[in-house]
């Protein structure tokens, strides 16, 4: 299974070049066929959905722009998950920020930085499920480790219902999100730096640049294909990230942590709407395809995984 | 290793893999049974299994459990794929939905056809099962709301009655709550807090279920006094937030004075609570013996091929000598009225207080709310929770929490 | 390399973040042997009797070995197949051929599509494969995944043109080029793939949900997930069950991290 | 020579430290796991008291339910055999001498063999 024949032409005797292509294709066939199978036909599937009328046990009708239209002038709650899913992926940033300070931090050779690295990194490999558990236990109000210690340091006098309130749910899916995604970040940031020549910095110190003047003039640019990477990759891991908010606080209070995923599951399996939730998810994939072109854009085009002869 | 050989192990390998699968595909005097979440049962399953085996040979039984929230997105794959399991245990009013859309056979014929069966069981929960006339389930276990209270907290409280009115419930909540204790919670997944309002006369829907009837100043004035008995710590904040074990690990604490809950409760409770005996957890209804029921029952799916063995299947495990096996063991009622009977008389002696806590769930069964045969359930709850969750926990005041919800729900009922 | 000044300040954040880092495994750890109610408050800092009674209860409440089975055979398939058919794909897109920002592109758009939403189509086509409920068609999703892709084609990148002409001049063939010489010189890379295809295969919780049909079929992330909705008083078999699942992956990361960084950095960079 | 370079990869050690482990606890279990459980009942004033009924309770679900009883012999000593749970108690109750409470006793795994240290004290009342 998957692993299709790569005709390259030992015995027929062919072209190089022609045999190259036939080559690449054949190598490429395989993992092609696996997103057409698992990424593209579904995602079909939703664009062609997202028009009809349908429930597993009727028969599609055709109805134009409908759902659209419900979803974008009608519908209060898809905003809200939308506003909530920019949140999210604003917040990608704060921990790349994060990782870059630390990455700068284990990269300035001290002693002990693999292992420093290692603990930071430890926690990306993670069943998210069981990090969504453990975080909506550290986040508890009567017996979570947070109030626990904000409360023996006098920080607040009363517990904070981190999870069941309106203002403090998202931030603290967010955190723990960021908690998980931290080491990840560091990684991508620190393989970064070790591109850098040193000896660029040695002509900056020449120069009399200062640290922050290296970090602005030197570091930064050079780090942009990093940086765009960790955004990308941690926006897209953030937006789907599905089991966190499912078992964190299933959306709720309120709608206060709903974001486009979770809604669309719901609509799909709490309400057997698939027709509907397929023009959300439609809505959702060009939503990430702009924000990604956006972000190549701006780290200078050509940037990070996308592309590089 | 060359390509060719990596291709053999490709094929060998995808040939021994996807041969389950392939197996299980055909096969035909086979029934599949889903359950909701009971897989510590499968002993007990497998024994009437083998019974149903025995007296039906040649028929291979296939048994599948789910954890609650995952059943129903599980089923409606099955349904998609046309592949669902004959029968399919399901809680609360799901059901109702899939009835309406056509995905379950209805079983009023076999209950006609069969008076003594459909005798065996309490009729006020059998009714519970009605969708336009057509029974669609037979009950497997059944629980209702009913109203756990802390006699200690009570007692330093000054307090001895459980409370007879929904004035009482705010009242002795603020008398009990103090620091990290608070009065009142309650579960609030599948319409369980409904009977805190039908005890002021509110209604969600009008008669015909047409049109919401729960906007009145009535209703704002009832959310009202929850949301600040919630705000000033008298309602714990978890009634409105948690879901199953945020609630029933908070009263188990000991540091809540009342929760309202179904039967089910009782066991985690006392699981957990280790302060929980008969002198010190009381069991009452709610005030006006209202109560909102969650039940469980089999249903026929509409595709199964052999729905005749599947109601044979039903049959045997609701029965009377199966159901009082099971009632026995898992402490439940099973609306199986012999069945209810013997498990009562015998928990009597053995856990006086099972006792009291499972006979609230026989008392008042014509008293149920929360529970209307909504063909949308689903959607309306999602649609009408999250704005009367805004209100209850002070983010918008009653009224405009209310008109909110109103509008959502009317976009539901407009739609279907 | 930075200029050398007093280290203690750095070791100081290091250390604390370590420290916020490695807490909550530590409280986690701490009530999954701990007999204590979690309810109840002050939570003490240090277990009290220590006892693995709650790991006993995980082990007899679902068929752990048997759960513990299947996630570990759809784990060895999807590991095998990704290392497969990403060494393949990223070889391919070393090559120049006509059609490659295409692919490319195609390839990063197929990030972007959540699988959460795309279950029923998904489900409805492995059906058609009569996949369902088997081992090949859980982990047939994740076969082949674009990052590990990308950090196969870095590695590749890396490999000096010169040493593959030479192979070519010795007649050597594409295919014995590919498996003797750059797969030994992508060894980080391979190292990659395994730990994430693990990581993703192993953490893998919606699809098993929904493909799944049998309990012989479950994988520990459901089990996981049962433990969520219980009936019984579950909480602190709930983080012994954690812990549980976590350690395999934890004790691979850890084996294999060296070469996974690596990998890791050379993809991100060089990709 | 070759072996022992091998010995020090890690991915053969781990695993193989793992293996060892695991098997060894497999042959404990397996030796260990004929569910004989087995005890002393004695009086409110510590003397062996025979003939007195002892229940084995196994978890079951949410609750204890009783799967065997036996009678002490003349030491006050009692054995219980194929007991098949990992979650038990143990009670006692004689008609003249009292009853005892109910020892909760875990085990390692399910039918450990296990000797009870504290006899089960009967009280009166």
């Amino acid at each position: 299974m998957g692993l299709a024949k790569p005709a390259d032409g030992k015995r027929v005797v062919l072209r190089r070049s022609t045999r190259r292509a036939i080559l690449v294709w054949a190598f490429l066939a395989p993992s092609l066929l696996i997103f057409l199978l698992y990424r593209i036909l579904p995602l079909l599937w939703n664009v062609v959905l997202s028009f009809e009328a349908w429930s597993p046990l009727k028969p599609a009708v055709f109805i134009g722009l409908d759902n659209y239209q419900e979803m974008l002038f009608d519908d209060d709650v898809f905003w809200q998950a939308l506003w909530n899913t920019f949140g999210i992926i604003a917040s990608a940033p704060i921990g790349i920020a994060i990782a870059l300070g630390l990455a700068l931090l284990v990269h300035s050779n001290i002693r002990g930085r693999e292992v420093y690295r290692t603990i930071i990194f430890v926690s990306y490999p993670l069943m998210t499920v069981a990090v969504a558990i453990i975080w909506r236990w550290m986040f508890d109000e009567r017996v979570g480790l947070i109030n626990y210690a904000a409360r023996s340091l006098h920080l607040v006098d009363k517990p904070i219902p981190f999870l069941n309130s309106f203002t403090w749910a998202l931030p603290s899916v967010i955190a723990a999100n960021i908690w998980q995604m931290l080491g990840f970040y560091m990684v991508i940031i620190l393989s970064g730096l070790q591109t850098i020549p040193g000896n660029l910095y040695e002509a900056a110190g020449i120069d009399g640049a200062n640290a922050f003047h290296r970090f602005i003039r030197i570091t930064v640019p050079l780090l942009k294909p990093s940086l765009f990477l960790c955004f990308v990759i941690g926006m897209l891991n953030s937006v789907t990230s599905f089991d966190l908010i499912y078992v964190m606080t299933s959306g709720g209070p309120g709608r206060a942590t709903e974001i486009l995923i979770t809604y669309i599951y719901k609509l799909g399996f709490n309400e057997t709407r698939f027709d509907y939730a397929a023009a959300v998810t439609v809505t959702f994939f060009i939503l990430l395809l702009g924000i990604t072109y956006l972000a190549n854009r701006l780290s200078g085009g050509n940037a990070g995984a996308v592309e590089r002869e | 290793m060359d390509r060719r050989s990596v291709l053999k192990l490709g094929a060998a390998a995808a040939a021994t893999l996807s041969q389950p699968a392939i197996l299980r595909a055909q096969s035909s005097k086979k029934l599949s049974i889903l359950t909701w979440n009971i897989a510590d049962q499968e002993a007990l399953f497998k024994e009437e299994f083998a019974e149903f085996k025995a007296a039906h040979p040649g028929v291979e039984i296939e048994w599948l459990d789910k954890k609650g929230p995952d059943l129903p997105a599980f089923y409606q794959t099955q349904l998609v794929a046309g592949t669902a399991p004959d029968i399919v245990d399901l809680q609360g009013e799901i059901w109702v939905e899939w009835a309406a859309n056509g995905a379950l056979l209805d079983l009023t014929p076999y209950l006609q056809a069969d008076a003594e069966f459909a005798k065996l069981f309490n009729p006020d929960y059998m009714s519970g099962w009605v969708y336009e006339k057509k029974n669609y389930l037979v009950p497997f276990y059944v629980a209702k709301t009913l109203l756990f209270y802390n006699k200690l907290m009570f007692k330093d409280a000054g307090l001895s009655e459980p409370p007879a009115s929904f004035d009482e419930i705010i009242k002795f909540s603020e008398a009990m709550a103090k620091a990290e204790k608070t009065g009142f919670i309650t579960l609030n997944f599948d319409w369980l807090y409904w009977p805190l309002m039908k005890m002021n006369g509110i209604e969600l829907l009008t008669p015909d279920l047409k049109k919401p009837a729960f906007n009145t100043p009535e209703a704002a004035a009832v959310v009202d006094r929850l949301a600040k008995a919630t705000a000033s710590g008298a309602i714990n904040k978890i009634a409105w937030t948690g879901r199953w074990v945020e609630p029933n690990g908070a009263f188990s604490s000991g540091t809540v004075g009342m929760m309202q809950a179904h039967s089910a409760s009782y066991f985690f409770v006392k699981g957990q609570g280790r302060w929980i005996n008969r002198d010190t957890l009381g069991a009452a209804q709610a005030p006006g013996n209202w109560s909102t029921p969650t039940n469980h029952g089999f249903a026929i799916s509409k595709s199964s091929k052999n729905p005749d063995l599947a109601f044979a299947l039903i049959k045997l495990m609701t029965g009377d000598k199966w159901a009082t096996k099971f009632a026995g063991i898992r402490r439940v009622l099973t609306a199986n009225i012999e069945a209810d009977k013997a498990c009562l008389a015998s928990l009597k002696e053995e856990d006086p207080l099972a006792h009291a806590v499972l006979e609230t769930q026989l008392e008042h069964t014509d008293k149920m709310t929360g529970n209307w045969p909504l063909a949308n359930d689903a959607q309306i709850k999602d649609a009408f929770w999250p704005e009367l969750q805004n209100g209850l926990l002070g983010r918008k005041d009653a009224k405009t929490a209310l008109a909110a919800a109103e509008r959502a729900v009317t976009r539901v009922l407009r739609r279907s | 390399m930075m200029r050398q000044r007093r280290t203690w300040p750095i070791h100081l954040t290091l250390i604390a973040v370590s420290a916020v880092m490695l807490l909550p495994f530590y409280w986690v750890f701490k009530t999954s042997i701990s007999g204590e109610n979690i309810f109840s408050y002050p939570p003490n800092i240090i277990p009290r009797d220590p006892n693995p009674f709650y790991y006993v209860d995980v082990w007899y409440a679902i068929p752990f070995a048997r759960y513990f089975l299947n996630s570990v055979i759809v784990s060895a398939i999807t590991i095998t197949a990704n290392v497969v058919l990403n060494a393949m794909a990223g070889y391919a897109l070393t090559q120049n051929f006509r059609g490659k920002g295409f692919v490319l592109l195609l390839f990063l758009s197929c990030m972007m599509i959540p699988f959460q939403a795309t279950i029923i189509p998904a489900y409805l086509i492995t059906g058609k494969l009569g996949l369902l409920d088997s081992y090949l068609g859980l982990s047939l999703p994740l076969f082949s995944t674009i990052i590990c892709i990308f950090v196969y084609k870095a590695a590749f990148d890396a490999v000096p043109r010169s040493l593959i002409d030479a192979a070519r001049v010795d007649g050597l063939s594409q295919w014995t080029i590919i498996w003797r010489v750059m797969l030994p010189l992508a060894r980080s890379a391979t190292a990659t793939n395994v730990i994430l295809s693990f990581i993703w295969s192993w953490n893998n919780f919606m699809w098993p949900l929904i493909v799944t049909r049998t309990p012989e079929m479950q994988t520990l992330p459901l089990g996981l997930a049962r433990f969520l909705s219980y009936q019984e008083d579950s909480t602190g078999a709930l983080y012994a069950f954690c812990i549980m699942v976590l350690a395999p992956g934890l004790l691979l990361f850890l084996m294999a991290q060296k070469e996974f960084v690596q990998g890791l950095s050379a993809g991100a960079t060089k990709g | 020579m070759r072996a022992l370079f091998l010995l020090r990869n890690r991915f053969v050690w781990v695993p193989l430290v793992l293996f060892i482990v695991i098997a060894g606890w497999n042959a404990w279990v397996a030796t260990h796991d004929h569910g004989i459980i087995s005890g002393r009942v004695v009086d409110a004033d510590g003397k062996p008291v025979a003939g007195a009924t002892v229940h084995l309770w196994v978890f079951n679900f949410t609750t204890f339910v009783e799967k065997d009883s036996t009678t002490t012999a003349a030491d006050g000593s009692f054995r219980f055999t194929g007991n098949p749970s990992h979650n038990i108690q143990l009670s006692a109750d004689k008609a003249d001498a009292g009853r005892s409470d109910r020892i909760p006793v875990r085990l390692y795994f399910a039918s450990e063999d296990f000797v009870l240290a504290k006899p089960l004290r009967l009280e009166r009342g």
